[in-house]
This record gives C-alpha cells, structure tokens and sequence, in this order.
C-alpha cells in the first residue's frame, strides 16, 4: 500500500511493506508500531529510535503532536491522489462558512446583525466558558447570513451559531 | 489544633489544602455542585456535601449554603483557598459572627486591599510608591473615568476594582476605543466577582510582575518569603511562575521584601498574603495590589524555602507564633510552575472540555504535581481552565528548565487538550532561557508557529505516524467490510466449514 | 559529558537513570525483552532496542547482546542500575574493553566486594568489624559448611556469595535443617545470579540493618551522604527505609561513616555504593556487606540531602570531582520510602500480576513516586514484584509518616493486589511510629490481623459497600434477563411500535 | 429488598429503600453511591461521610478494602437466608481441595507424591514467579490425590497443580 502523505506543503511517498517495514522516499526502515493504553497515543521505534505522539483526526488533516509540536498532515491512497489530479483539483475557496461553537458556554453578545458586511477577523460572537469570555472571529470577508442564537443563550459545543456567505 | 476545617473550594486547591489539614491530623469537609460529584476533593475529604448546580453562583459562591454545611458537620474552621469566596471581606465577617475561624486575613484587611483604589490610597499613605493612576475614589461612572483617563496618559490598564487573576482587565491604547472596552471590563467583572467596579492605571511598558509572599501572625510577626517573577502571561492571566526572578539580586529583594512588608503593616495584615509589583527596567519598582489570600503560585516559594504556607496559614489562623523568623527563611535552587490549562494553543487557547480518558503523570526527583483531575473525570465548562500545576525544582535555574523539559514531554493527558506544548516551546525559547521577558512577552514577541521553526523538526517522523495511524484506520474499516461480506455469505461458510471437519 | 548513555536495566530505575540523563542533555539507549515493549523506559528513551524473550537470561542478562546494542547505537557508557547485571564484574570489565563507561565501579572492586567472603576478608584488614562468620573460603562445599556451622553457633544465615536483595539467604536455627537450606538457598541463589555459592554468618539478634550511602570519584575522594533505616524486611527483603534513622545520633552517624569510606577505600572504590552495617542494641555495628551499586533506596538520602546520586554518578563516570565535599553535606528533615509490590498482602504476600486498569498515584508536597508501571500496563511474572517506590519527606519523622499516611489513603492501583495495606498498617504501628523496631520485626512481632485490631473500625460503612455493590449486580443481571425476555418477543414490539408511530 | 450482611460473625440488616436512602439495622441513612471511572472503586457518601474502597468478588465472600483495612463480607438476600436456615444448613467441610496456581509461574520442585499424607501449612508445591520462590502450602490434613504437573514446568494462573482428598 502506498501513501502520499504531505506536511506543510512537503511530500513524503510511503510504502507500507509489511508488519515491520515501510519505506519513506525509496528508503526502507524497520519499524515497530504500537499504540498505548488503547489510546490515541502511539509508540514508534523507527530504527531504534523512539518516539511517542498523540495522533488524532482532525476536520481535514491528521494532528499529530511530537515533542511539543504539532504537525498537520494530510495522508492520501496514491493511486486516489493520481486520480484526484487527473480530474483537475482544487476546491473552491468559496462556499459558506458555518460558526460553530467551539466549547459548550453561554454566549455573551453578538456584536454582527443578519446582513451585515463583515471583514476577516472580526469578532462574531462572544462565548463565555471556563469563566473567560472567548471572542469568536470570522475566518474570511462576507456577509452575515443566519444567525442561530441569541445572547443570553447557552449552547452546545458544535452548535452551529450563525453563518457567514 | 483545629478539628474540622471546611474547605470552601474545588479543584486541585481544594485537594492541596485537604491535604495539609490530613498531614496535620485535622478532619476535612468538602463542599462541591452537582458537576462535581467525582472531583478528587470530595473524594479525598472526610465529609462531602452538595451546595447546588455546577454555576458558581448557585453553589461556591454560596455563602448561606457554606455556612449551613459548617455548622451541620461541626467546622471549627473555613478554608476559602484563591478565587470564589476566597477575598470576600463580607465572607470573612460571617465566619467571624458564626464563631468558625476564617484561614485568612480579617475582613477589614481583606476590604482595605480587595478595594483595588482603597489599597493604593492606603499603601501611598505608608509611604509605598505606585503605579499612577485613579485614586481614593471606589464607584467611578464611565464618564468619571473618561474625564480622568487622559490625566493618567495612554496606554492605561482598566482593572476591577473587586479583582485579580486578570478578570475585567482591559488595556487602552486610545481614548476612542475606551467606552467599548470599559463596558466589556465591567461585564467581566460583574461575572466573576459579582461587582462591576473599575479602576484605571498607567501602563508601565517593559515591566516585570513580581511578587513577594508575606507570612504575618497574630502577635504582630511579619516575614517575607521573597519573590515569584510571574511576567509570563497571557491576557492576564499567569501561564508560568518563577522563584527567585532572574531580576532580582539579594539587595533589590531585601528592598522589596521590606516594602512588601511594610504594606502588609498598613493594613494590620494576618495570615498568607502577596504582594503583587511592578519593576521596570531600571529596577524601580511600583506597588500594584495584595492578594489577600493563597495564590495558585504559592508552590514555587514552598519548593525554594521548604516552608509548607498552607500549614503555616493553619497555624496562624490558630493563633500560634510563626514558625520561622526572617532569619530563618533560606532560599535554596530555583522552582518553575506550568500552569497546565485545558485549552487548546494551536486555536488560540480556547477552553476544551471533555472526559480524561487517559493521563500519564511526570514523577520522579523533583517535580510535583498539584491536580484535581485523573482519568475519567469530566472537565466541564463551568470552572477554570486550569487542570493541573506542574513544580520543579532545581539546583540552578537551568536546572530547573531541563527538569520541566522532561516533565512536560512525559506528562500524557488524553481527552481534552492541553496547553502543554505552549510550556514546551517556551521552555526551548531562547529569550526564555536567558531570563529576558516582560508581562508583554507572551502576547506580542512569542508566537507558537515562530519559535516551532527555530526547534527540532521531526516531520519525517510525524509524517511515519500519520500514515500508520491512516493505514490502520483504512484497514480496520476494510476488515469490517470484509466481515460484513462474509456474513451475509454465511450459509455457504457454515456449509464449507462443515465439509473439513466431517 | 556523555553523548549517549545505554540504560542496561528496565523498571522503575530504568525510568530513574533515563530521567537523569535527559536533565543533563545526554541521550539515552533503552534495551527491553519482549515483555517490556509497552514498558516506560522504551517510551521514554531516545532509542530502544528489543534483546529478546522475556526470561532475564534471554534479555537482560545478555551481556553480548547489549554490548552489541551499545556499539549499534554508538552509546558511550552503560549505566546497569541495580539487579541483573549490576554487580557482574566480568560485565564492568567488559564495558571497559569495548572503551565504553560502565557507570559504577572498575572490575576489580566489584569482584573484591562481590565475592561476600573476600569482602570481609579484605575489611578485616582494613581494621573494620565485621559479624563472625566463614571466613576467607570462596568454594565451599556442603560438607565443609556443616562441619564449620557449629563453631560459628546458631542460630546462623546462609547468604550467596555472588548475592544481594536477600536473595539466596536463609536462616538456620539448628544444624539439622541445614542440609535442606543449603540446597534451596543455592538453588535461588543460582536462579538469581547465575552462581550457587554460599557463605555462613552468625546471625545477631535484635539487630537495625543500617546502611551508609558513599559517593567516590576519580580523584581520591570520598565522601559518606549519612545512613538509611532498613531494619523493616520481610523474607530479607527491604520493605521500607528511611533517613534518618531514629538509632543514630550524630556521633554514631560520623562513625558509622568514616568507617564506610574505610571500607570504600580498602577496594579503591570509584562511584556510587553503600556499606551495608548491623547494628546491634548496644550499639556496636558490624560491616555487613558491600553493595557496588545505586540501591533501589537511593531516594530517601536524595530526599534529605538534596543530592541526586544518579547525576553524580555519572559525573564520577566521567572523571569529574565530586560536586560536595564532606562538610558540604547537608542533613534536612526526614524522608521514607515504601516498596510498592504487587502482592497480596492477605494471601501470604503472594506476587500478582495482571493489567494495571486504573492507577491513581498521590502527589503534592513533599511527594515522589518513582514508578516504571501505568494504565494499560501488564504486571508480568518475569520479573521483580516491585512496581514502585513511593518517597515522602517532612520536615521531622512524625511529619513524614503522616504524609506518608495520606499518600498511601490516596494511591490507588486497580488491577493487580498491592501491599498498601501492609504499609498503611504499618503507619499506624505504635512500635514503628516510636522507632522501635529491628531486622526481625515484620517476620515474629507484625501481623496484619493483630494489627488490625488495634486500628479504626469502619466495618458499618464496609457492610454497606458490599451490600449495595451486590445489589447493583443483581440488579444488573436481573436487567440482562429482562432485556433476553424483551428481545425474544421482538416482533411483537415492532408490531406495537409501528401501531404506535403510524 | 432487604439484606443480610456479615462481618467476621457480626450481622447487619440492610435495607435497599431507594436510589438515596438506605436503612441499617432499622436506622435510615442518606447515601450518594458511585462507582469511579467505570473501576471496582466506588465512592460512598453517607450523612456526609466520604468514603472510598475497592470493593471485589471473591470466590465465597465480597472483598472491601477501606482504609487499608480489608473486610470479607457476605451478602445474603433476607429471604433466600431464611429458606437455607430453614433447609437446615452448613455445608460439609469435607471434599477434594483443588490447588490452583494463584499465579503464572515456573513449578520449581513438589516435595509430595501421590499417596502420601500431608499435615495442614505442609509445602504441596514450589512456585517461582517474580524472581521469588514461593512455597504453595496444604490447607488443610489429607492425602495427595493426582500430581497434574511436573517440576520445571511452566504454568498459567488458575491451572490445576495438584489435589488433596
């Protein structure tokens, strides 16, 4: 099984041999791979070398947290990537954004309306949770489209708060 | 000696004060909220007991619920630990009227310094220097203030007159933008503290917080156990603490202790209490507010004079003599607190909540832990972010560092998110390890994505790790398919099976 | 310093050694048996090699095997920890040819003490008492040791030459017994060391093991860190320690330890390595042992002179001086350590192994654990029943069993038994709380059930545990039943159900 | 439901009379029972005592460790008590003892043959495991009946090793 696995725009072509060996760029390695606890916690010996990381599925990228660092890396079937390019990539920049609650919380004020022009990094809404107000900013230029709750509200995490167009 | 100490809190404070009253012989009393059930303290205490819902307001802040609860179990004393009830002078006074011992200052200290314009006032009069800005006035209006700000000069701080730890702190740059921001102030403060007022000061550019903690008992015995550098902050709100400050020598903290004491005096100050300020960069030094009470850094002092200021606070609140006079308080290596928050710093330190559903904790020479969670505890969003304090101890500062390197790349937590790797680059911050930083470091010359470039770079590894975990994931679905396919054929296997073994 | 420090050992010190390399930036190499892939000392290390199967002759004591990882990986020194090849002179020399540093001491001082009757022969020399016992004779034979066995009297002990940690030792009352004894002890003692031989010593009665930490480095200098407390033993094996040791004064600890470098100096004696002393009532003490290695109870002279001597042992390793000279030693407070075992203190302490489910380890002040074990991890039957160490310090000895006390109340281990309530027992002996105990103790005047009596009764709140946990399972079970019952007129439901929703 | 509870010969009553409330011997108590992340740890709030104990099944008694105490306690529903009381009871003393390993483990000698006598605490079996040589005693007088296994041979937890009649 081969993998195209890429972070921060750096590919990596890796080939899953078999149990104990895979090759990363037409080198091979063996490794022993094992998670702990039956955690999202992983141990690899690559060589001898040691290593430990949280690995986790993020929206659109694994997170993989190694010493400290994050690393966001996107991981595709080879022969799927080729296909992917043969059809012509990219996805459109463009679409809806939906604000989602980040944390459970209580939502503090709404300082948009429906309708209004709003720019990237403008704050939404403010949500109140482990006792500090968090202020949550659109990711892009647009317009306010729906707005779902009201201040004075408690929400859900994931609850879907308003939509910017 | 107290019998039954109430303890008036939640979390990892409540387990450390439960356990010094346990080290002490004294019996324990936890309350807690019904989101609180299987938090440690109450199962760490002799006695539990319900207050009401998670909200603070319906249950910590519960002053006739506490009260209730110790003359129910036979408290003959009330621990209130830091925040919640812990600088209220009216909490204080209803001890006092009920007959239980408040481990605490008493409640006209506590006014006199929770009354962040008051303790100026009260601190200039002893002859303390401060920070410029509003004085002797307690209920400013918004246009009070405004009228009053361009006097004091941009940039100022807006700080809740009932505060600490940073709630209903606002900074001002212009005059323009301060109606928003006062408004946004007092909310804050309003929710925390369940008192709106503000108060202005100057803002004093390239400062260090420093700290000193005073002990103070009875019989008019006041010592100081030098300093804690708490610079690194981030809105606010301390991540990381230190004792000693690379700042400081001996002579500029014997000066500060003097000050730090002398400020404890003009308000007749008893018990545990801090003393926050502020030094610039020519080591002048302005007096900022005292913290009547227990502060969430205490640890670091303990590490560095091996003095135990929770025992101590018992003591005094039983009217017994100091067990150390100024003499006696050596200091010894170098301490490092991480606040360890649960809140994510690659999404701008937002709070996560969720379920510990594993935690592996650093042990060994040197290093403690003060924590109320462990696996299978529920962090909700009703608290403080904070989970758990990570302390080492070293003999040198480097140390120090080295030992949190590895105690923070050994420590596990798994179901929230941590801001564990935010302490993990820090610690590897060149500015850091040189002891070069200010309150303004964090949020404007640190950044996490900047100070990743300048560290090691494992990205073949992570690169191995996530096709690993992607693999496994592929084939685990593409097993479960395969099973499906087998049972829905399961007739024709039944019917093989049976011919091999006939 | 070292570049790269091979950990020959696993467990706990293994976690201990790999801590101390990484606070002073040197890269470590785990070796692990087939067992131990899951083991914390190859999650922590920088690199980890596999020997092989889990028995200690497959892995652990395969000399040529780790040799060969050590040049595979390029480690610059070996650090064996205590057990399995610690103490192997053939190793220490082996370490040598291949021109890596074996942290611990040059072959010929391992073989000098390690051989138990050439030890005392060459201390006798040096003017140091010593128990009466066979003396000079290295390869006795049965019949050599029952003919010498009466001039020596009983009651006597058989100890291993090669031994340490009680392990080929027994103790005989009468000669007739004898012959049985020899066989088993040489019979474990082979087990454990790969050698069969055994010595006689006179057994002194009503006697403290005490030992004496020494530190000597490259240059000629050796120092003493003061005694541990090791009396409470069970089956030769140390139990619990502390330091200091409620029979010593100051006078007797300077004794005891100009003695201990007497004893040091006799065999050149470079590194870290502890003189093993019975001490009897009237105070006189015979040299007992050496042993050339880091002892498992390390932590509490850590505790209360504030010196790591794993550090300094690598230091010595690396030619350095000592970093304290003697005067520079500094006694404080009081620390104890409890062997945290997996064994069934209510079934004769028989070892238990299983998965650690849940684990739930104290912390806060004056609190360390030293522990090689975590959630999700398998308690094999390979190896040493010892999963931790748990080390409290206080400021007096009454302060530190309280703390111990708490810690021991909050320490949980789900998954395999644990002699906590043995400790906890102990904590509130009276006779160990005065200090008034010896080598015999736990074995002839302790017993759990005796004890038990005297402590706290809860056996109302016990009652009501087990009543409303078999409750809960009968209920269980009963719902289980009821769901079957449910299920089996199934189509009767989606009938009702479907009538329901149309 | 109502039950029979006993310590060391000393009996409770113990009454179930709902979620919160429980009554011992005739006095009624507020309890708030949990069980703690899911393990045989249970948290036991009663009239505002906080308590905390392993509590384990084990072959003829529940065991509750508390306090560094361990209490063996049977429970016995009220009624079916009654009906084996009036059964006439007691069950006989006598039967095969089945000595099972308690651990995994190396059988490092059996000093006793089939046949023989052996007198109660008599060495049956010699087990290593843990680097400790552990001595598996008689419980009890009588003969050996069937040796199942032979020194030097590995054995799993729970295996039978031996029977006394």
């Amino acid at each position: 099984m081969k993998y195209i696995t890429t972070i921060d725009g750096k590919e990596f072509l890796i080939e899953i041999i078999d149990e104990r060996h895979i090759s990363v760029n037409g080198k091979t390695y063996d490794v022993d791979f094992e998670a702990v606890s039956g955690q999202p916690v992983y141990s690899l010996i690559v060589d001898g070398r040691s290593h430990e990381a949280y690995v986790q599925e993020g929206d659109d990228a694994w997170q993989v947290l190694l010493r400290g660092r994050l690393y966001p890396i996107t991981v595709q079937d080879e022969r799927e990537k080729r296909l992917r390019a043969a059809a012509g990539g990219g996805v459109a920049e463009t679409g809806e954004f939906h604000l989602k609650a980040p944390m459970p919380g209580l939502v503090v004020s709404i300082p948009v309306e429906e309708g209004q022009q709003v720019t990237k990094g403008q704050v939404l809404i403010i949500l109140e949770s482990m006792k500090m107000q968090n202020e949550l900013k659109s990711p892009r230029d647009g317009v306010i489209n729906r707005i779902k709750v009201k201040a004075g509200e408690s929400v859900e995490q994931k609850q879907p708060l308003l939509s910017v167009q | 000696m107290f019998k039954k100490v109430l303890v008036a809190n939640r979390g990892e404070i409540a387990v450390r004060i439960i356990r010094a009253c346990r080290e002490l012989g004294i019996e324990t009393v936890a309350v807690y909220s019904e989101a609180d059930r299987h938090a440690l303290h109450v199962r760490y205490a002799d006695e539990a007991y319900l207050l009401g819902p998670a909200p603070s307001r319906e249950s910590y802040l519960r002053v006739d619920k506490i009260l209730d609860v110790a003359k129910r179990s036979g408290a003959d004393a009330i621990h209130p630990g830091y925040g919640f009830l812990a600088e209220r002078d009216d909490f204080s006074a209803a001890c006092e009227e009920n007959n239980i011992a408040f481990i605490g200052p008493k409640p006209s200290s506590i006014a006199a310094m929770g009354d962040k314009a008051e303790a100026r006032a009260t601190v200039i009069k002893a002859g303390v220097p401060v920070v410029p800005g509003t004085e002797d006035v307690g209920n400013m209006t918004n246009d009070d203030l405004l009228r009053i700000a361009p006097t004091i000069g941009f940039p100022l701080l807006i700080k809740a007159t009932a505060g600490g730890g940073g709630k209903g702190m606002r900074e001002v740059k212009a005059i323009e933008e301060m109606p928003t921001l006062l408004e946004s102030a007092r909310r804050e403060a309003e929710s925390a503290f369940g008192d709106g007022n503000v108060y202005l000061e100057k803002l004093v550019e390239g400062a260090r917080h420093i700290e000193i903690q005073i002990l103070a008992d009875s019989h008019g015995n006041v010592i100081h156990l030098g300093e804690r550098e708490c610079s690194l902050q981030r809105r606010h709100q301390k991540l990381l603490e230190e004792a000693p400050s690379s700042a400081l020598d001996e002579d500029l903290r014997n000066q500060m202790g003097a000050v730090a004491v002398k400020s404890a005096q003009a308000v007749n100050y008893i018990n545990a209490g801090t003393i926050e300020f502020l030094l610039d960069k020519d080591k002048n030094f302005y007096f900022l507010e005292m913290n009547t009470r227990l502060q969430v850094e205490h640890p670091v002092t303990e590490m560095v004079t091996g003095i135990d200021i929770v025992k101590e606070q018992i003591r005094i609140a039983r009217g017994r003599v100091l067990s150390y006079k100024q003499d006696e308080v050596k200091f010894n290596g170098h301490a490092i607190e991480c606040r360890i928050n649960a809140e994510d710093p690659y999404s701008n330190f937002m709070p996560s909540t969720g379920r510990i559903t594993h935690s592996l904790l650093p042990t060994g020479p040197g290093v403690r832990v003060d924590t109320g969670v462990y696996p299978g505890f529920e962090i909700t969003p009703f608290y403080d972010p904070m989970i758990a304090k990570l302390i080492v101890w070293g003999e040198t500062r480097a140390q120090a560092i080295l030992r949190m390197r590895r105690a923070l790349e050994e420590y596990r937590i798994v179901g929230v998110r941590t801001n564990i790797p935010f302490h993990q680059t820090m610690m590897d911050s060149h500015r850091f390890m040189a002891g070069q930083y200010d309150t303004r470091f964090v949020e404007e010359r640190f950044s996490m994505e900047e100070a990743e470039e300048h560290r090691e770079n494992h990205e073949e590894v992570a690169a191995i790790l996530a096709t690993l975990v992607a693999h496994r994931e592929t084939e685990r679905s593409a097993n479960i398919v395969q099973r499906n396919e087998r049972d829905t054929s399961n007739w024709k296997w039944v019917g093989r099976w049976e011919r091999m073994h006939r």
